[in-house]
């Protein structure tokens, strides 16, 4: 077990809307040790992005704010600092991929001034070491002629190219941590498999720790050495990432992990979990996922679940699963 | 074997509802405004009440001159004091607002219904027939529209309804604009596709499908619109081209108002505020409106 | 008459002619120290032509003009015609020639002499060139040539009699220099009409800017001697407002308001003298005289006894303006007969004339003669405060039961559609013209239908009295034609006659001019004063 | 990018051909007539001459093609006022009106811009809510009315600026003296535009301060200078480059009555003395003018996306 | 399972590229290049590809919401890509489409019900208002809605629901053929398995032929009885499911196979990892779409394009190594 790098503990971010306060993420504990990456999966509007965002504090304008708890990088509490002090970890310790390549990017700016920008701000360094080094990283994420490109503005790029360009300036001033939201959801998937390789090797080459937010299991399974399942704002699995695939605990993970066809093995009917994710505004009292859980006790919708170590490394927050596993 | 559960599941939703009509629709969006968008809203029904009950309250008609009491400040006789003729300023407000009124609407009636038509066709067609319209735009638009009014109002007089039609084509390009590049978001959507799969034809599609998409935009900018008739009136007006006396119109009566600038500048203190607050409230609950309809809508 | 202009405000800078002071109580100018080279700020309120002559040139130009050119004869401060190029001139026995002499120390302000060719030109070639339709020209159609007896006389010889020559000499009848013009299509030489004009007047032009400014200075030639103003400027001000803001503010030096409603405040600023001055002008109301319905003298009559005139010149003109009893203004003592037919506010009595003439009230409250409802239809054109007028007199009209339509339009579609094609029943205008009895060319049988006879109304009696003032040879029998003249239009009301309006000169307190009009005050800008 | 310049160009030109016609048909249809025949004095035999003389007895038709002819020869007629040839009064006009539009332009940007993004990076608190409201009162005020009162306010009240004209009558050229003349017709037509422009600035960098990248470039560390002048407004300027182009004719538009209320002497006091006074020729040179500005404007805009946005090219 | 349905012969579509103003056509993107297929009757025939590959052109063609730009497409023996407007809106209703984001493809300001009914209005169907209701209620209860909702609009059902609004559509006026465009694509995971596993009952049920489009192999092999691979605007290899997943013959396919995630932490076979991008269709290159990217190309592949051929009973591939 590595040394821990950063430590979520019971965030908390709401959004204030004109008709609804949405618990968009709702007390979430994470851990994310050096070197490691955690992968976080969930339904669409399960609160991953929004998870990210809070420890980027990147929340959206006065509506979106986090509301208690506390996130521990290198020993800061990021919650705490100043904006200032903010930016300085931002692009620097901690660096972030988003989904959507071809929006993340300065359209009207060329894609080496982007990059070297963060260097600048960064690092005392002239114009011209910034842009070797922008160079240089992107041949590091395996950008061709990467000398040309560095001129180029980001229309000019395919798809795949710009997701690199994404890595290169998040991995340019060496991250201790790297937050990748959902980076390949919008590639095909022989350039999704480049991107997530190259992501591997910036781990193993340069230690840097992961969040990887995704909500394909496929990715999951590729690149996961821990997996956190999020459901409606919460955490309900965490763990290591063979035991998710292996022995799932929670109800919604397993029923998750069913209802998806695999290339390996033919079903004949897919399960399928009934009913919809609650509206992050209105969450039931009980278990969140009560109502669409095949094996859900009455009890279930009265008080909400604990998020408990069943088995060591292995959290659940199902009142159904005992101690020990084995539900 | 069928996953029954998945085809016959009774998903959570809130109690059955009914159709909802129109006019809950039209409550909803109306309760949806700002606290501004209201205001503005209940001053534009007050106003467009005031002008057509007060007539019948009215002590004075606005056309009865009185030359021995011109310009008369205020008074129990006078509300808003006499004008430069003698003519009960109140009585005038009313009726001249009525023509005022009449004239941002129905000029932007005329701008909604042509541009409208014009700019969905050329946006849902395209081909030709866009061309040859957005070329009629461009030519439109590329005429101040201050010149082109000026020009329509000399060669056809100044009637109310050469007036109204005179304002009203003017801005017709910028709504069939608008309408266009609305409609051609949708010309390839999937929303046009999936009704040709079911058969439908194109008209059929663009006046039930297309263009209702199409109504809070045009429904904020015909808003904005009428405003900016009013203004274009009075505008005109100023320049002596706008509605004539001896109708009232609130432009004409600040055209009129400014001989007395010097000596009953109140005459032109009620017109101008009444239009200002008019224009005002048009744009500001277009604005409102914009918000509740469509909130990503941009010009 | 009314010239037409650009744009539909009033114009103040306006060209009046003939004007006597309306308060004789003039305070003598302090004849304490003026200002030599003064510079004075006068405003008019478009673009000018310099051409006197062009039928593109209005009250913008008519100030400008004035200083820039002279006539063979000026007004006098009392309205009666003094040398200026002419020095003398003598009606033949016969009355159809006049002999004039001409000055002889005259230059142009390009250094060539004037002489009597430039007069002839003037005349035999631009003013009756018929094809030219020079402005104002109609005025001069009893001419038929001018000869030149020597360098420095001329002889006009007239088609008939016309004792009222002179006075219309003086009338913006400027001459030009024929050196200049001789081979040119007078209005195309923008040149001159818009550029560098040549004249004899006591300014010449210096600088001008279009849609700005207009800067003359003082002619060192100038035979007339030099005042205290060394330079004029106008500044072209086509808001009314704007003029008057800048007559408070002190930036203009003067201007003439016609707006009753200003006068009060501009008296009672203190840093401004203002002058009222009548103007030999009349407003009246015109109907049709081709239709039947109003060849009756009765209806004509009820119409008038039906406008309150003196409540409106009260109220409305807020004083400022007299009743006018006929087509000669008091101004004019001599000829101004006040022992005629009069119509004092009387509602009863018009409708019992509308019964004489056979209307009764239908069910509609409307007038009615065998089934034809009194309608009339009234247009207006925007100028000045005819509008206003005019919807006055549709109240008036409609309270007796006459129902008036009026129609207001733009000021060249009413040019068309009342003096072109005299489609209307009934219009309101305004005559101005020079300070003479002789008024011929608005009520002429002659001039009906294209001339400025606008009513087209036709009396042989009255067609033979104009005719014989013309004629007149002594003043005493010009006296008696006019009077009678007077008797008769009272009676007949050819127009109705509405009002003399009195309007006003406001200058700057250390500005001192003769009370008189704009126009002739600036005929003596050599006499004017500026205080330090 | 010259071959879409030539059609660009091209098009302009049949528009403009449009333009003409339209104008010219409305405007010979049109009641009264060229003021020097519209006289009031004049007799019938006058007005016959002077119709003869300005060639108006031919008919409309043939007319409109010596029109055009002498157009295309860059020939656009005498004024049927002045008898000045029209080319040169659009001349003497013209760079007023430049010189106004220009100032109201720069002037407004310069205000609007800042307010504009002011407005969006603190959108939906009370700043933007002034800054919103402010601007619909200026859009809601007739331009004419507030000249009016700005008018009696400099000229009476305070008279501490010039209320007429472009420059001291009389006096030589000075810049000092120029702004001066300038400062109330530009306020009042800013008052105008700038709703427009705040507006305009405002939802462009709403939806730019919404993107991706611009999150991508917090996410970098960066600076909020550096994120919404360098990252979000560099992107916002293409739509508000936009409404620049669609701002210009707006511009002209309300020249015309500002033109008149302070006396400046433009195009605007050009083109309304020629529709009052029937200058046929003046009319149509004014409208054949504004016309190819805003045409010009238009591909200068277009022309302005490609420097501001590179994925903007025309073949 | 022997009926001819659709039978798809060298459709082509070029789109011109109209650059900037001049709408001035500098080129083509072959968007589809020269596709055939057969379908039977009840068949499920899935394609796949990646983005841009063409799979989206090729299922507006059958719908004839694109005009070809050359070849047939014959539906029960008629051309549809040659029939006039007029007799091919008749025919609409026995092929209809589920779009990939049911969102788009609802009119917002129409209730369900409305939204049901529209086909049976277009189509003039002589049914009283109630007679439309009840069918409308039945198709909801088809699909698995409350009938209770059908006065709702769109907005108000979440995304599964939506596309299951989309598909009762479809069904009103008893289809033979769905193209369903990346039906579920849009949709959770979790809500997937719903409307895939309706889809296959559906299927059953009314004997329905499918043409699934995705880019998903592990849906399209899930539901599919076929499958096509495209790359490029071309089919490279058309095969029965099984044969195609166990035994993939184009280098393409078996890259494509290779490289999609897998939900199991098993050892994979090996990864064939691609170099560089998928070439741009406004110029693809000569001779096989794939060879400038693949492994195993040779002189040839760049010389010419090779032709769909069976080279394995019912397995076709378009491939020079075979
Ligand atoms: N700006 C916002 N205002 C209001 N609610 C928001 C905002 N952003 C997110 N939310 C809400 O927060 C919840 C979590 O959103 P989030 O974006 O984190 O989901 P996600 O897990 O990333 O989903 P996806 O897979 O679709 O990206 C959702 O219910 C969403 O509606
Ligand atoms: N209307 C159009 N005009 C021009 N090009 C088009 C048009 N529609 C599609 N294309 C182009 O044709 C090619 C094939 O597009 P298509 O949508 O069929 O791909 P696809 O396989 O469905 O991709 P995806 O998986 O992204 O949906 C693409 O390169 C696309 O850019
Ligand atoms: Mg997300
Ligand atoms: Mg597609
Ligand atoms: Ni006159």
């Amino acid at each position: 077990m590595g040394k821990k790098l950063m430590e979520i503990r019971d965030l908390k971010t709401y959004f204030q809307t004109k008709n609804a306060l949405i618990r968009a993420v709702d007390g979430i504990d994470l851990d994310v040790e050096e070197g490691q990456i955690v992968c976080i999966v969930g339904e669409s509007g399960s609160g991953k992005s929004v998870t990210s965002l809070s420890i980027m504090r990147l929340l959206p304008g006065p509506k979106g704010r986090i509301t208690s708890g506390e996130v521990r990088f290198e020993g800061k509490d990021l919650s705490k600092l100043s904006e200032k002090e903010m930016d300085a970890v931002r692009g620097d310790r901690i660096s972030m991929i988003f989904q959507e390549p071809m929006t993340a990017l300065n359209p009207v700016m060329k894609v080496g001034k982007q990059i070297e920008e963060v260097l600048l701000r960064h690092r005392k360094v002239t114009k011209s070491e910034a842009k070797s080094k922008a160079i240089e990283t992107l041949r590091f994420v395996g950008v061709p002629r990467a000398e040309h490109i560095v001129n180029e503005y980001p229309h000019q790029l395919s798809g795949g190219m710009r997701q690199r360009v994404m890595i290169a300036m998040a991995m340019v001033c060496e991250p201790r941590l790297l937050i990748a939201d959902e980076p390949t959801t919008a590639l095909d998937v022989t350039i999704q498999i480049q991107v997530l390789e190259l992501m591997k090797k910036m781990r193993d080459e340069r230690k840097t720790s992961i969040i990887l937010i995704t909500h394909d299991l496929g990715v999951v399974a590729e690149m996961a050495d821990h997996v956190v399942v999020m459901y409606a704002g919460q955490v309900v699995e965490s763990t290591g990432a063979d035991a998710i695939f292996e022995k799932p605990m929670h109800p919604y993970t397993q029923a998750l992990l069913a209802s998806i066809p695999s290339l390996e093995e033919d079903k004949e009917v897919l399960y399928s979990i009934p009913g919809t994710v609650p509206s992050a505004g209105a969450f039931p009292k009980g278990c969140r996922f009560a109502d669409r859980c095949s094996s859900a006790q009455p009890s279930c919708t009265e008080e909400m679940p604990e998020l408990r170590e069943v088995l060591p490394e292995h959290f659940v927050r199902c009142a159904l699963v005992p101690n020990g596993g084995a539900a | 074997m069928s996953n029954t559960a998945s085809i016959t599941e009774r998903e959570r939703i809130s109690p059955p509802s009914v159709a909802p009509g129109k006019g809950r629709i039209i409550l909803n969006v109306l309760g949806g405004l700002s606290v501004v968008g209201k205001a503005s809203l209940s001053y534009l029904v007050l106003i467009y009440l005031f002008v057509l009950v007060a007539p019948l309250f009215l002590a004075h008609s606005p056309t009865d001159t009185d030359p021995l009491s011109v310009t008369l400040p205020a008074s129990g006789q006078h509300w808003l004091g006499t004008d430069e003729l003698g003519r009960d300023e109140l009585a005038r407000i009313v009726s001249g607002g009525r023509i005022t009124l009449m004239v941002g609407l129905a000029a932007m009636a005329l701008a909604v219904v042509l541009g409208g038509l014009l700019g969905s066709i050329a946006g849902f067609f395209g081909g030709k027939t866009e061309y040859v319209i957005m070329r009629l735009v461009d030519m439109m638009l590329s005429i101040p529209s201050f010149f082109l009014i000026l020009i329509e109002i000399t060669s056809f007089g100044n009637s109310p309804p050469v007036v109204i039609v005179a304002v009203g084509f003017t801005y017709w390009p910028q709504m069939a604009r608008i309408v266009h590049a609305e409609v051609m978001k949708w010309r390839d959507s999937s929303l046009v596709e999936a009704e040709t799969t079911l058969g439908a034809g194109p008209w059929r599609i663009l006046f039930r499908h297309v263009v209702p998409q199409t109504y809070s935009s045009i429904i904020v900018l015909a808003t904005l619109g009428i405003g900016w008739a009013i203004l274009a009136e009075s505008g005109l007006s100023y320049l002596g081209l706008g509605i004539q006396p001896p109708l009232a119109s609130w432009g004409n009566m600040l055209q009129q108002s400014q001989n007395y600038i010097w000596t009953a500048p109140v005459l032109a203190v009620y017109p101008g505020v009444f239009i200002l607050l008019t224009v005002l409230s048009y744009s500001l609950l277009g604005e409102a409106l914009r918000d509740v309809l469509d909130p990503k809508l941009k010009r | 008459g009314c010239s037409s202009n650009s744009g539909n405000n009033e114009p103040a800078a306006s060209g009046g002619a003939a004007s006597v002071p309306a308060s004789e109580s003039a305070s003598a100018p302090a004849e304490s120290e003026g200002v030599q080279d003064a510079t004075i700020t006068l405003a008019t309120n478009a673009d000018p032509n310099f051409n006197p002559w062009s039928p593109t040139g209005f009250v913008e130009s008519e100030p400008i003009t004035e200083l820039l050119f002279d006539g063979l004869t000026a007004w006098g401060t009392d309205y009666q015609p003094i040398p200026a190029l002419a020095t003398d001139w003598t009606p033949s026995d016969d009355g159809l020639t006049w002999t004039i002499n001409l000055r002889t120390d005259v230059k142009w302000s390009d250094g060539e002499p004037f002489t009597a060719d430039d007069v002839v030109y003037t005349f035999n070639e631009i003013v009756l060139k018929k094809d030219l339709a020079a402005a104002n020209s109609s005025n001069f159609v009893a001419v038929d040539k001018v000869v030149a007896v020597s360098p420095s006389q001329v002889q006009f010889v007239l088609k008939q009699a016309w004792s009222s020559l002179p006075n219309y000499l003086a009338w913006f009848a400027k001459i030009l220099p024929k050196h200049i013009f001789e081979g040119q299509d007078p209005w195309n030489l923008t040149s001159f009409n818009k550029e560098k004009p040549v004249g004899t007047g006591s300014y010449v032009l210096t600088k001008y800017m279009a849609g700005q400014y207009v800067e003359l200075e003082r002619n060192p030639n100038y035979f007339g001697g030099t005042g205290d103003v060394a330079k004029v400027v106008f500044n072209i001000v086509p808001d009314i407002n704007s003029q008057v803001a800048q007559l408070m503010s002190g930036s203009l030096s003067m201007i003439t308001v016609e707006d009753p409603n200003l006068m009060d405040n501009l008296k009672s600023n203190p840093n401004l003298t203002v002058n009222e001055v009548s103007d030999n002008n009349y407003y009246w109301v015109a109907l049709d005289q081709s239709q039947p319905r109003f060849q009756d003298v009765k209806l004509r009559q009820a119409l008038l006894y039906a406008i309150d005139r003196e409540s409106i010149i009260k109220g409305v003109l807020k004083g400022y303006g007299k009743v006018a009893t006929g087509p000669i203004n008091p101004m004019m003592e001599k000829f101004y007969n006040p022992n005629v037919q009069t119509y004092a506010y009387d509602p009863e009595k018009a409708k019992s004339l509308l019964e004489e003439a056979g209307y009764k009230l239908n069910s509609d409250g409307i007038m009615e003669k065998d089934g034809e409802p009194l309608e009339i239809d009234m247009p207006a054109g925007q100028y000045g405060t005819l509008v206003q007028a005019s919807q006055l007199v549709q109240q008036y009209w409609q309270k007796i039961g006459v129902k008036v339509n009026l129609q207001v339009i733009d000021w060249n579609s009413y040019v068309q559609r009342v003096v072109s094609n005299r489609d209307y029943d009934a219009t309101l205008c305004w005559w101005r013209a020079p300070v003479d009895p002789d008024i011929l060319a608005y009520y002429h049988s002659n001039s009906a239908g294209t001339g400025n006879n606008i009513p087209g109304y036709k009396n042989p009696a009255l067609d033979k009295l104009l005719e014989d003032g013309r004629k007149a040879k002594t003043e005493e029998e010009r006296v008696k034609v006019y009077n009678d003249v007077q008797t008769m239009t009272a009676e007949e009301l050819p127009y109705l006659y509405l009002w003399n309006p009195t309007i006003a000169v406001a200058t700057q307190k250390n500005l001192i001019v003769p009370k008189t009009t704009f126009i002739v005050a600036e005929d003596h800008i050599t006499e004017w004063k500026v205080l330090k | 990018m010259s071959r879409y310049l030539v059609v660009r160009v091209s098009q302009g030109l049949l528009t403009l051909l449009l333009v003409s016609i339209l104008t010219f048909f409305l405007i010979n249809l049109a009641p009264g007539g060229p003021s020097a025949i519209m006289n009031f004095q004049s007799t019938a035999e006058q007005r016959e001459a002077l119709t003869k003389q300005l060639g108006l007895d031919k008919p409309v038709v043939q007319r409109y093609a010596e029109w055009l002819g002498g157009a295309v020869q860059g020939d656009l007629g005498n004024s049927l006022d002045s008898k000045q040839p029209v080319g040169e009064l659009l001349a003497e006009r013209f760079p007023n009106t430049v010189i106004l539009s220009a100032a109201t332009l720069i002037f407004t940007l310069m205000i609007g811009i800042p307010l504009g993004v002011l407005a969006a990076v603190k959108r939906g608190s009370w700043i933007d809510r002034l800054i919103t409201f402010m601007s619909t009162f200026g859009m809601a005020i007739p331009e004419f009315w507030l000249g009016i009162l700005l008018i009696i306010f400099f000229a009476v009240i305070h008279p501490i600026l010039p209320i007429s004209g472009m420059m001291t009558a009389g006096s030589d050229f000075s810049l000092v003296d120029l702004i001066k003349h300038l400062a109330l017709p530009m306020f009042t037509l800013s008052i105008l535009m700038l709703p427009n422009i705040v507006r305009f600035t405002r939802s462009a960098m709403v939806d730019v301060i919404s993107l991706d990248y611009v999150r991508t470039a917090k996410a970098k560390g960066l600076g909020a200078y550096r994120v919404f002048f360098q990252h979000a407004l560099r992107n916002a300027l293409v739509p508000i480059a936009a409404i620049v182009g669609l701002i210009v004719p707006i511009l002209l538009g309300g020249s015309v009555v500002v033109e008149n209320v302070f006396g400046w002497p433009g195009m605007g006091r050009l083109a309304v003395q020629a529709a009052t006074n029937r200058d046929y020729t003046v009319v149509m040179g004014v409208t054949i003018l504004v016309g190819a500005i805003v045409i010009v404007t238009n591909i200068l805009t277009d022309l302005i996306y490609t420097v501001l946005d590179p994925r903007i090219r025309y073949e | 399972m022997s009926e001819m349905l659709l039978e798809v012969k060298g459709i082509k579509k070029y789109f011109p590229i109209k650059s900037g103003f001049l709408r001035r056509t500098t080129g083509h993107v072959k968007a589809v290049d020269g596709v055939s297929f057969q379908l039977k009757k009840g068949e499920t025939l899935g394609i796949v590809g990646e983005s841009g590959c063409g799979k989206s052109t090729t299922g507006r063609m059958i719908m004839r919401v694109l005009e070809p730009t050359e070849g047939s497409i014959l539906f029960e023996g008629q051309d549809i890509a040659k029939m006039s407007p007029g007799s091919l809106r008749k025919l609409r209703k026995d092929f209809q489409m589920v779009f990939q984001d049911p969102y788009s493809s609802l009119n917002q300001k129409m209730t369900v019900r409305d939204l049901i009914a529209e086909p049976f209005r277009i189509h003039n169907q002589p049914l009283s208002h109630s007679e439309i209701d009840g069918a409308v209620c039945r198709l909801l209860e088809t699909v698995g809605l409350r009938t209770g909702d059908r006065f709702r609009h769109p907005h108000e059902f979440s995304g599964g629901q939506r596309q299951r609004i989309v598909i009762a559509r479809a069904l009103a006026l008893n289809p033979k053929l769905i193209v369903a465009d990346e039906a579920v694509s849009a949709l959770d995971v979790s809500i997937q398995s719903q409307i895939l596993n309706l889809m296959v009952d559906l299927k059953r049920e009314y004997n329905l032929s499918y043409i699934f489009i995705s880019h998903n192999l592990a849906v399209v092999k899930h539901i599919s009885d076929r499958v096509g691979v495209m790359y490029l605007g071309n089919m490279v290899e058309l095969a029965p499911k099984q044969g195609l997943f166990a035994q993939p013959l184009h280098p393409y396919t078996e890259a494509l196979l290779s490289a999609a995630p897998e939900p199991k932490r098993i050892e994979r076979r090996e990864r064939i990892i691609l170099q560089g991008d998928v070439p741009s269709p406004a110029n693809p290159p000569h001779g096989c779409p794939f060879h400038t990217r693949c492994p195993k190309a040779f002189d040839r592949c760049a010389m010419e394009r090779p032709a769909l051929k069976e080279v394995v009973p019912d397995h076709q591939v378009a491939c020079f190594l075979y």
